[in-house]
This record gives C-alpha cells, sequence and structure tokens, in this order.
C-alpha cells in the first residue's frame, strides 16, 4: 500500500503535472476561467479579476518566499514600480501596451538588483529589512519626482490594446489577466523544475548543504529575488489597469503584509497555495460583509458605532488560527482531504 | 487629459446595456447604497458622513417616503483603500442593484472610481473630497456638493491676506492631491492680493512630529501660517507653535475642522482660522440641525454629528428631492436630469445647494475662528 | 568542594542513576534508543562508548530533559534518578536535584564572558554560594582565573572545554555528565581534562558519567563500561573485564592489527547479551 | 544656533521615543529571536489605557503612570502566553507572522474600545510647558528623555550584573544549553516581553501627551524600526542609541535639507548601515569559532 504522494524518478520532477487527475483539476479550472466572463455578473468578475491579480502577486513573492526562503516586506514597492512601470511609458509616452508590461517587470526587476545585491549577502531577516525600508524609499521616491511620475495627483490608466485586441469590457479584463495568470503559472511552474529552481530549494532547506554543492548562494538568491520581482511588478501593472488609476495611495504598506498572510493561508511553497490564498484573503472582506448583512437591520445599525473593527479583528484572527491550527495552509487542508479520500478507513 | 478620451469613449459604449434604468426600485422600496471608510482613523468621517445620511433617508421615510416607497440604504466600507472601493461599487451597482450612491468615499477614491461611474450612468452624489476632475468636465450622472479646496483656499487666502497685509506666510501641506490642491488655491490668491510665502514644505502623509517644520516657521518669522494637515497633523503643528512660543495667525481647512481637534490642542486653539461650507455645530443653524439628528438617530449616532454629517446630509435631501420630482418615473435619466435642473434645496445647514444645470453646487465658504471655551467655531464679521 | 551527599549506608541504596528498559524515539516514528538498561551507581565513574548514532547523546538528552525540544519522548521504560522515575521533570529540576551536563562541542555562551558563562552554571544557587563556587571552580582551573574576563568564544579549545566543566560544577552536581569531552582536542588537553574528572571521582566522590567515542581513554578511569550500537547496550562490564574483552580490545582499542575498524556486529566474538535479564 | 539646539532638543525628545520602542524589539529578540511587529501597537494600547485612567483620575499623574505600567505588563504577559508561546516551534515566519496578525487585532480593536478621534491625555503636568535656557519643551518630551536614560541604564546593570541579564544573554546566544544551566526559558521570554512592554507603553503614553492620541500611534512601532537596525537588532542599549542618532537626523534633515527627505531619513540610514555593519553599530557579531 502507498504510505504516501512520492516523486520516484527525475522524470517525475521534471514534469510539469503530477498525474491524470491533476490534469483534469487544471482542464476544469482552465474551462472555468473560460466561461466565467459569460456567467458571472459584473461584481463576481470584478471579484475573481481582483483575485488573480492579487495571484499573480503572490505567485511572484512565492518564488522568493516560499521557494527560496527570503522574506520581503517590499511587495508593495515592487508593485508601485511595476505599475509606474506600466503606466508612465504607455499613458504619459504613449508606447505600446505589450512594451509597458515588460517594463512593468523590468523595471521592478532591475530595481531588485539594486537593493538585492548589498542585502542577499546576509542571512536571516535582513532581506526583510532592507525590502521594507525599500518599500518606503520608492514611495518617496514617486512624489519627489512628478516631472517623471505626476506625483500625488497620479496617473490614469485605460485598458489595453494588446496585440489588435482591445480590452474594453470587464469580460476583456478578466480575460486578459486570466491570460497573465496562467502565463505566470506556467512561468513558475518551468522555473520550478529548472535547475535554478532546484537550487533554490536547497537553499531553503539547507544552505550550507546548497554551498556545498556548488550552488553559488548569492547568485541564486539574487535570480530569485529579481523573478520575484519581476512577476510582482506584473501583479503591480494589472492592479494600475484595474483601478484604471495609478497612484501611490493605490498601494498601502498593508499590501506588503497581506501577501505573505496570503502565502501562509494558502500554503506556503505551493503555487496552487498562492492562488487559493489569494482567493481567501480578497474573498474574505465580502464574506465578512455578507455574513454582517445576512443579520440584516440590527448588523447595519451597528456599523455606524464602530462594529465595523470586528471586520479588522477577525482578519487578524484569521491569520494567527491559521499559523496555529493549520501551518500548512489550505493546501495542506487539500491535501489531508485528499489522503483521507485516498486512504480512508485507513489511517496510513 | 488625453487618457479621458478612452474613458468617454467606453461611457458611450456602455451606456446603452446598462439602462436598466429603476433598478433597485421596488413597489415598497428603493435601494440606495455608498462607499464608506467606515474603519480605521478615516471613520470619523465616513461614519459622520454615513449618519447625516441615514438622517435624510428617516426625515424622508417619515414623511411618508419616495412616492409611498420606503428608502433605504447599503453602506460599503472601503476602509479608504482605493482597490476596494472600486470593488464596493461594482457589488453596490452589481449586486446590490441599488438605485443612486449617495456617497463614493474620499477624493483620490472617487476619482479613481470615474471609469466605473461613467460606465454604469447610476446617480451619484459626490459630498466628500470635491476635487475638480470630478466636476470638470461634468459626467451626465455625478453630482458635486460643496466647494473645491483649491476655491476654499483661495477665499482662505484672501482673507488673511486682507486681514494681515504684508505678514510672512508659511505653508505646510500634504504631500498628495489634497496638499496640491490648497498649494494650487493659494496661487490663485497670489495673483489677486500681496502674499509673501517665507517658509513652504510638504510632508509625508501620516507625519506625526512637525517640530522640525515648526522650528523653520520659527526661523522664517512666519505670521501667517497655513496649517494644511487634516487632523492629527494640525494638532502637531499648532502645539508644536504653542511650545516653541510663536503665535502666527495659523489657518486650516474643513477636513479637520471638528471640535475634537479643538480639544486635543487645548487652550493654544484658540483663535485659529478655518474655512467651510457648512454651518458650525454651535450656530443656530447648527443646533437646529443636532435637534432634528437627536429625533431621528440614537444618543451614541448623535454624539458622532460633525460636518461631513451636514455635507451627507444636504447631498441626500438634494438627491431625495430630485427622486421625489421623478416619483412617477423613477428613472436614473429622471433622476439626473432632475438633479441637475431642480431648485435649491435649503437645509440651514449649507448654502441653498443646487446644480442649476451644472453637476457642482459650488457652495460659498464662510471663514470663522475657533472658540476654545466653547470648542466651537463662530463665523468671523 | 563540589559537596557530594554520600547515601546512607546499607547497600539497599539504589543506584544514583538507573535506566530501565528505556525506549526513545524521535517524532513518533524514529527509534533512537531502544531497550537500553544503564546503571550508575553512587561514586563511580561510568563509560558509555560507541560510535557516532550510537544513540548515546539521546540518551543524554532524556536524562537532563531536553528530549522534548527536539521532538522526542522517552516512549517506554524509566528514567531514574535516586530510584525516582524523572517523567517530564522539567530541566531546571532536574538540574537542581544534582545532574549537571557537559554538552558536545562543549556549548558555550560564545558571547559571554568566561566568569559569565561560569556564573550561568550557578543559575539555581544563591548568590552567596555563587561566590564560593566560582572560588572553587578558578581554584581547580587557574587558567580560566587569569582569563575570566574574555569573551569565551575567543578561548582555544583546552579552555573551553575547562569553561564548559566548571560551569557545569557550578551547580554542584551528584551526578556529573559529560558528553564527548574529549573530541576535536590535542591529546594533552584530553589528558589534562581526564586527570581533573578522576580528581573529581576520587577527591570528591563525585559520579561521573562518561560519554565517548575515544574508548581508550574512557577505560582507564572508569569503573563500568557500557558499549552501545545502533541505540543498543551490545556489551557492558567492569572497565578492566572489558579492557581484556577481545572484541572490544579488537574494535577500540586497535589491537586487531589490521583493516578499517568493522562494525561491532561483525567482530568474530560477538555475543548478545541479553540485556533484560539484568 | 539657537535654531540648532531646538532642532537637537525636539530630535532628541522624538529620538528617546523611539529609542524607546526600538528598545523593546531588541529586548524581545535578543530573549526569543522573535521580532514582534506588534510592538507599535501595543505602546498604543497602553498609551490608550492611560488616557481613560486619566480620565477617570481627574488627571492624576501617579495613578495614571502606575495603571498604565501595571497594565502594559500584565497585557504582554497574556499575549505571550495566549499567543506567542504555543508557536515556540513554528518557523520563524510563521511567529513573526503572528505577531503581525496581532498587530492587525490591536489596530481595530483600538477603535472598538476607544474610537477613531484624537484625544488630549488630560495630564497637565505633561503637557506644561518647561524653559530650558531659552528652548521651551514640553514635561513629557523631558519625561520621555529621562524614560530613556533610565531605561538604557537600568538595561546596562541589567545586563551586566544582575543574573537573570546574563541568563538573557545566556538564552540569547544558546537557548537549549542554558536550559542545561537550569534557565527556565519561558520565564526570560516573559521577562523579556514585560520589560519589552513597559519600555514602549511608556514611549507611546508619552508621546500621546506630548503630541497626540490616535489611532495611528501605532505608526511609531514602523518608526522605530530602522532605529534598531541601526543599533543592531540584539543590542537592546545600541537600539536606545539608534533611536536618538534617528530622531536628530530626522530633525536635522528637516531643518537643513528637503523636509519632503525626513520620513524616509531612517530607512536610507538603515539601507546604508547593512551595507557596511550587517549587524548594526553595537548588534553582537555571531562568533563561529569553535
Amino acid at each position: 500500500m502507498r504510505s504516501g504522494f512520492y516523486k520516484q524518478t527525475i522524470a517525475e520532477h521534471l514534469a510539469l503535472t503530477d498525474s491524470w487527475t491533476q490534469r483534469a483539476w487544471i482542464a476544469v479550472a482552465l474551462a472555468a476561467l473560460a466561461t466565467a466572463p459569460f456567467v458571472l455578473d459584473t461584481y463576481l468578475l470584478t471579484l475573481v479579476t481582483l483575485m488573480m491579480i492579487t495571484a499573480v502577486g503572490g505567485i511572484g513573492l512565492n518564488i522568493l518566499t516560499g521557494w527560496t526562503g527570503l522574506i520581503s516586506l517590499g511587495q508593495t514597492g515592487f508593485m508601485v514600480l511595476g505599475a509606474y512601470g506600466y503606466a508612465i511609458p504607455v499613458e504619459t509616452w504613449g508606447w505600446d501596451p505589450l512594451a509597458g508590461f515588460l517594463l512593468a517587470g523590468l523595471v521592478p526587476a532591475a530595481a531588485s538588483v539594486l537593493v538585492g545585491i548589498p542585502s542577499l549577502r546576509l542571512t536571516g531577516l535582513y532581506l526583510a529589512i532592507t525590502t521594507l525600508a525599500s518599500a518606503f524609499i520608492v514611495v518617496h521616491l514617486v512624489l519627489e519626482f512628478p516631472g517623471l511620475t505626476n506625483g500625488a495627483s497620479g496617473i490614469f490608466v485605460n485598458r489595453p490594446t494588446v496585440l489588435g485586441w482591445t480590452v474594453f469590457t470587464d469580460q476583456d479584463l478578466f480575460r486578459l489577466v486570466a491570460i497573465f495568470l496562467v502565463l505566470t503559472i506556467l512561468g513558475a511552474l518551468n522555473l520550478r523544475r529548472s535547475r535554478i529552481g532546484r537550487a533554490w530549494f536547497a537553499i531553503r532547506d539547507k544552505d550550507d548543504a546548497a554551498r556545498v554543492m556548488g550552488v553559488d548562494l548569492r547568485t541564486y538568491k539574487l535570480y530569485a529575488f529579481v523573478a520575484s520581482s519581476f512577476v510582482v511588478g506584473l501583479s503591480g501593472a494589472l492592479y494600475g489597469i484595474f483601478l484604471s488609476f495609478v497612484t501611490v495611495d493605490g498601494f498601502p504598506f498593508l499590501l506588503s503584509i497581506e501577501a505573505l498572510a496570503m502565502l501562509i493561508v494558502g500554503g506556503m511553497g505551493s503555487i496552487a497555495g498562492a492562488v487559493l490564498g489569494a482567493v481567501f484573503l480578497v474573498g474574505l472582506p465580502e464574506v465578512v460583509s455578507m455574513v454582517f448583512s445576512a443579520f440584516g437591520d440590527s448588523a447595519r445599525a451597528l456599523l455606524s458605532t464602530g462594529a465595523h473593527e470586528v471586520k479588522g479583528v477577525l482578519y487578524g484572527l484569521v491569520i494567527i488560527g491559521f499559523l496555529r491550527l493549520q501551518p500548512e495552509g489550505l493546501m495542506g487542508l487539500w491535501r489531508d482531504a485528499q489522503r483521507v479520500w485516498t486512504l480512508w478507513p485507513l489511517r496510513y | 487629459m488625453k487618457s479621458w478620451k478612452g474613458a468617454a469613449l467606453l461611457a458611450a459604449a456602455l451606456a446603452a446595456p446598462a439602462m436598466a434604468a429603476d433598478q433597485g426600485v421596488t413597489d415598497t422600496e428603493i435601494l440606495l447604497g455608498e462607499v464608506e471608510p467606515l474603519t480605521g482613523p478615516p471613520g470619523l468621517l465616513g461614519i459622520a458622513h454615513n449618519l447625516g445620511v441615514r438622517l435624510a433617508l428617516a426625515e424622508a421615510n417619515a414623511a411618508g417616503g419616495v412616492g409611498g416607497r420606503t428608502l433605504k440604504l447599503v453602506a460599503e466600507d472601503d476602509g479608504y483603500v482605493t482597490s476596494r472601493t472600486i470593488q464596493s461599487l461594482r457589488k453596490l451597482i452589481g449586486v446590490d442593484k441599488v438605485f443612486a450612491l449617495t456617497a463614493v468615499s474620499g477624493s483620490g477614491q472617487a476619482v479613481a472610481s470615474i471609469p466605473v461611474l461613467k460606465q454604469s450612468g447610476i446617480p451619484t452624489m459626490i459630498p466628500i473630497g470635491p476635487l475638480p476632475p470630478l466636476y470638470e468636465p461634468p459626467m451626465d450622472n455625478v453630482f458635486v456638493v460643496g466647494q473645491s479646496y483649491t476655491e476654499g483656499m483661495h477665499q482662505l487666502a484672501l482673507f488673511l491676506a486682507e486681514k494681515h497685509p504684508g505678514a510672512k506666510w508659511g505653508v505646510i501641506t500634504q504631500d498628495d492631491d489634497y496638499g496640491a490642491a490648497l498649494r494650487e488655491g493659494i496661487e490663485q490668491a497670489k495673483g489677486e492680493a500681496q502674499i509673501e510665502v517665507a517658509f513652504e514644505t510638504r510632508y509625508a502623509r501620516g507625519q506625526k512630529d512637525f517640530s522640525s517644520e515648526m522650528l523653520r516657521v520659527k526661523d522664517a518669522g512666519v505670521e501667517v501660517l497655513i496649517a494644511g494637515g487634516i487632523i492629527s497633523e494640525n494638532i502637531a503643528m499648532v502645539k508644536e507653535a504653542e511650545k516653541l512660543g510663536i503665535t502666527p495667525a495659523i489657518a486650516t481647512f474643513w477636513p479637520g475642522r471638528v471640535p475634537e481637534v479643538l480639544k486635543a490642542i487645548g487652550p493654544a486653539s484658540d483663535g485659529i482660522y478655518a474655512v467651510d461650507y457648512v454651518a458650525p455645530i454651535q450656530s443656530d443653524a447648527g443646533q437646529a440641525f443636532l435637534e432634528l439628528a437627536r429625533k431621528h438617530l440614537t444618543e451614541d449616532e448623535v454624539a458622532r454629528v460633525n460636518r461631513y454629517t451636514m455635507t451627507g446630509y444636504t447631498s441626500t435631501r438634494l438627491l431625495i428631492a430630485a427622486m421625489q420630482t421623478c416619483a412617477e418615473d423613477l428613472t436614473w435619466a429622471c433622476t439626473n436630469q432632475a438633479l441637475a435642473d431642480g431648485p435649491a434645496v435649503d437645509t440651514g445647514v449649507m448654502a441653498p445647494a443646487a446644480f442649476a444645470g451644472g453637476r457642482f453646487t459650488n457652495s460659498p465658504v464662510t471663514i470663522m475662528q475657533a472658540d476654545y471655551e466653547t470648542l466651537s467655531y463662530a463665523p468671523v464679521d | 568542594m563540589i559537596q557530594t551527599q554520600t547515601q546512607a549506608a546499607g547497600g539497599a541504596a539504589p543506584p544514583l542513576l538507573e535506566i530501565r528498559n528505556a525506549r526513545i524515539v524521535y517524532d513518533h516514528a524514529v527509534e533512537a534508543v531502544r531497550e537500553v538498561s544503564l546503571s550508575v551507581p553512587q561514586g563511580s565513574v561510568v563509560a558509555l562508548l560507541g560510535s557516532n548514532g550510537a544513540g548515546k547523546s539521546t540518551l543524554l538528552k532524556a536524562l537532563t530533559g531536553t528530549l522534548a525540544l527536539e521532538d522526542g519522548e522517552v516512549e517506554k521504560g524509566a528514567i531514574l534518578l535516586d530510584g525516582e522515575d524523572l517523567g517530564r521533570t522539567p530541566t531546571d529540576r532536574i538540574v537542581a536535584r544534582g545532574v549537571s551536563l557537559v554538552p558536545e562541542g562543549r556549548r558555550l555562551f560564545a558571547n559571554l564572558t568566561v566568569e559569565d558563562n561560569i556564573t550561568m552554571g550557578g543559575h539555581l544557587k544563591g548568590a552567596a554560594d555563587l561566590a564560593r563556587l566560582r572560588a572553587q571552580v578558578y581554584d581547580l582551573f587557574p587558567r580560566l582565573a587569569e582569563r575570566r574576563r574574555q569573551i569565551a568564544g575567543y578561548l582555544s579549545g583546552g579552555e573551553q572545554q575547562m569553561v564548559a566543566v566548571g560551569r557545569a560544577l557550578m551547580a554542584e552536581p551528584r551526578l556529573l555528565a559529560l558528553d564527548e569531552p574529549s573530541l576535536g582536542l590535542a591529546p594533552l588537553i584530553v589528558d589534562q581534562i581526564y586527570a581533573t574528572v578522576a580528581r573529581l571521582n576520587a577527591e570528591f566522590g563525585m559520579t561521573i558519567l562518561l560519554v565517548e567515542q575515544n574508548a581508550m581513554q574512557a577505560m582507564e578511569i572508569a569503573d563500568t563500561v557500557y558499549i552501545m550500537e545502533n541505540g543498543r547496550i551490545v556489551l557492558d562490564g567492569p572497565a578492566e573485564q572489558m579492557r581484556g574483552n577481545l572484541d572490544v580490545q579488537e574494535y577500540y582499542l586497535g589491537f586487531s592489527g589490521g583493516g578499517e575498524r568493522r562494525s561491532f556486529r561483525d567482530v568474530k566474538h560477538y555475543k548478545r547479551r541479553k540485556r533484560w535479564l539484568s | 544656533m539657537n535654531y540648532l539646539i531646538e532642532l537637537l532638543v525636539s530630535g532628541l525628545a522624538v529620538g528617546a521615543v523611539y529609542g524607546l520602542i526600538a528598545m523593546s524589539f531588541a529586548i524581545i529578540f535578543k530573549a526569543t529571536g522573535l521580532l514582534n511587529f506588534a510592538q507599535g501597537e501595543m505602546g498604543m494600547i497602553t498609551a490608550y489605557v492611560a488616557f481613560s485612567i486619566a480620565s477617570a483620575t481627574d488627571g492624576n499623574p501617579w495613578l495614571t503612570a502606575a495603571g498604565a505600567i501595571v497594565f502594559s505588563v500584565l497585557f504582554a504577559l497574556a499575549v505571550e502566553r495566549i499567543v506567542i508561546r504555543p508557536m515556540v516551534d513554528e518557523p520563524i515566519l510563521a511567529r513573526i507572522m503572528t505577531t503581525i496578525g496581532l498587530a492587525v487585532i490591536f489596530r481595530s480593536g483600538t477603535m472598538l474600545v476607544w474610537d477613531a478621534l484624537p484625544h488630549d491625555m488630560g495630564l497637565a503636568a505633561g503637557s506644561a510647558l518647561v524653559d530650558l535656557g531659552g528652548v521651551r519643551v514640553r514635561g513629557a518630551q523631558i519625561g520621555v528623555v529621562v524614560a530613556l536614560a533610565v531605561a538604557v541604564a537600568a538595561m546596562l546593570a541589567f545586563f551586566r550584573y544582575s543574573r537573570f541579564g546574563i541568563a538573557m544573554r545566556a538564552v540569547a546566544s544558546d537557548d537549549a544549553t542554558a536550559r542545561l544551566m537550569g534557565v527556565k526559558t519561558a520565564r526570560v521570554q516573559q521577562a523579556a516581553w514585560g520589560a519589552a512592554a513597559v519600555m514602549s507603553g511608556i514611549a507611546g503614553a508619552l508621546f500621546a501627551i506630548a503630541w497626540e492620541l490616535s489611532p495611528s500611534l501605532y505608526a511609531l512601532g514602523l518608526k522605530s524600526f530602522p532605529a534598531t537596525i541601526l543599533g543592531g537588532l540584539d543590542s537592546v542599549v545600541g537600539s536606545a542609541f539608534g533611536g536618538v542618532v534617528i530622531g536628530i537626523t530626522e530633525n536635522l534633515v528637516g531643518g537643513y535639507l528637503s523636509p519632503g527627505l525626513k520620513e524616509v531619513a531612517g530607512f536610507v540610514i538603515i539601507i546604508a548601515i547593512l551595507m557596511v555593519r550587517p549587524y548594526g553599530l553595537f548588534g553582537e557579531k555571531r562568533i563561529e569559532r569553535l
């Protein structure tokens, strides 16, 4: 009887998917993405769009935190760079949106080299600290150069025309974001099974051992940081398009924390976990609102006397609850469920 | 402003299918919606505003509602986060299917919402953060109640220039669109009066310590200080001035014109100037307003009434008046038209407000001065 | 010095430390020690020998109550101090009851001074005792007195081992357990350390539990020797007798005269003892 | 000249606030290896409790101080016991995220219990103006500088002479071995949380008196963080120094250079410091020789 789900050959490791069931799930997910624009109302469509944008950012952070074991608190900063990296060339200079998307990745990637070179030689929390600092400095720089960034007034962003396809309706935007999400997932999966990806895992699990195996820690950490920032930058650009307006106010520092919370809730180190985490955290305020309005007028009356803060408390409790009770996150829950399903009524 | 073209196009393309004009209206009810920061420090503004809207609705419902239908409100909290504003808007329009919007959060949030508002065509009141992009060029369905920060600052600056001729000015503003609007107002005033700015600076939003700024104010010998903060920042600046022993004429702006600020500053708040387009609570009109509030709100809620309650109340009264005009044909088109053309509504707490064919009430402002004794503001003569 | 309470005469007294049929597992799954029994009588020197990974350190962790930190657990059997099961007694209580460990690799507080390191050893002692005990440790290791203000991390290996032993003595242990005290030290230093240990036993009657890979040295001062392999005790007996044992000679003491070290299992005269009889 | 002195004095006062909170970060980090991202929030809550006590006692400064300190310790011990300690075996990221979760709860909770309005603390002695040879300061500003000095002296003495202080350093260096010496690491961690709560609570309350009390007070935690890095994450006394340096730098930058740069000055400093001295000015470089 099999006791767990192990990969036994290199070929299995290199394969993009594990099994037919997994392929079936992917097919279902793709089908769902394709039909969603026809089925969902604008509100749900927007909600799912936002979840997908957040998931792109989450996958980006997952490359750094989940795979390489480095903590970043600079998500906000790189998203801002990505958003402006897109908005300035496309809206101010009139460049093609494709070039904008490329810059939205390249600008944060370049910035991550600047931040990464001095800070990646240090272990532990130091990257968290320098990225935290860089997030604040980026916001400051945006405000300091109004000639380029329009300062605090921000830049309006139109929905783009990509390769002749004009993204116009909410349905179009949904499709655009879905394409980016699928591309990001594919890209990330491919990175994971490459030499670089294996080196990242080695660094995360035992950096001394990785060093002995010939992995140059600083270089590979830098690769992870650059790759992560590129993807996070893309999510920033998508977020800017979603908001139709790019300002530093649109990217509060809280996003950095939410991004980490997302990985934890979803399950560290797994792409599906990052996606699930995004779905969960973006959906949470909506669900709480629904619960509140289910209580009808009495709850609505409470709104004016500050009970809205209950939501904030709830949000914190969910994060702590997951950390305490389900450290593997939603993916862990899913795997447990799977195991029970396969093995029941046996325990092992 | 080239980006506007696209947005306009978008609106044109989508206006047609969005004409399910009487959504939110049943035989017995009319559902209204708003997005507000109800949590976090900005909740000070959002909650007070929400009370004003509910006051107007309660008053209208007590008088029989609109065409016999009861008015109900769905308030969404965005916590002052722009993405959630947009999210909430789509929910209100798409899921709750409200008939009209009574507010779209703060100024930055409202500006970012323009494409969504234009796309849907829903009648929308903007009683908070009246920035010019919201009414220039005017949109069919977006109605801005109040006065722009720029014009308010312009009037305040002209007043101070006349009152303190030849004085040295200091200007401290926030590094965002609000601060930019204030700076523009001063620029405008400079063209009409003699203003000499001896010290000017911007601070980062959320800054708490203003000691170096105020030292520079002192060093520059500033006699007229524009404290362009919102709430905490103004408190910090005035207390710092008190500490340094300088007594310039200090002018603040309406977002922070709440009695709590005076209380938090202490006696040094006596005599600071403020500008606003709604009446102080202690005025006769203000007291009458409180009386009305006591009738429809709980005691707890009355304690949270401030100037935002008045603006929220006035703008909702305008909306209700328009809806009453259209009671027989409660559609967006009719309501938008009625709002634009309707007669002025006089709530007592603001100058009679009307859009007169436009999309902006352009309400006149009053200069007032704080009295610490009574924790109140009174118009200057 | 370092006062050792003597048991009341009569012989019926239980050994100071007794391990009975202990089975220790990590993570509820990995068995590190199985069915080990061992006895350390009052005033004796007991050596526990075995190669890397035999389970010796695990046993010491169980003795000092630090097993739980690594998700380990004494699943079966008991560890008895003065005939009393230690069970889940927290480490500080065990220290208070007279067990001190000199951990493997010394584990000094590298950023603290020598004196602070030594003071830490007497953490559970009163202020008056502390001064007296420190004086006694410096008496035993005059070198440390000279270096008391130095940062421990910068001492030589031998000096660090002295600090580690001195630190353990500060708790006035009845049972001093040393985990690989000779590891990575020059032979001359090892001799000194062993001389000190022998002296502690001879002069002060301190009971010693010596865990070593370096069998030769340990057997010289030990009264009783246990040999552990793969989590089991495979051989035990009085030291003189063990020194004469051909297997031990061949395997540990290097008398076999050729080839690489072999596992004890492969040794010709290997005898499996039925430990449950003891 | 007077301008410079005044800049330095106000820089010192605000720097002392940063310093006290930075010391709180450092002492918890030292004893438990954990960065408590809810430290600023805990200081804010203590300030609010002090406000409530002051309102109830007509601004009696002694009762307020005593009550706030007792509260801060009990609160910290409860948080440590209920939320932090059960996570002791989890990876460091999970533990840090727990404190972030706590911070979110505390922020909302503060507004739930009190309100979103700014308040005056109502302690006359604290907001009274004192003339120090031409430079006017508020009582609470003197108070916070004195508090920092006392805290530094107490910490120096504690770590050098107190056996418990030495034990705390030992736990920081190698907690498993410290346990072998009979140290109860749980108690050391409690002590660290308690001390941190008192220091950040004093900072929060005095800041609230001299400046203002509002639910955005928690941001002081974020502002103090660079100070901890500057001084060295594990250096409690160094963090105090870091706080003063950052407070004064901010004021000098604001006073002579661009005021806009003032708010990020601290973060620019930490990036610079990390490049040159990754362990901070006073942090203990790990000794890796055996």
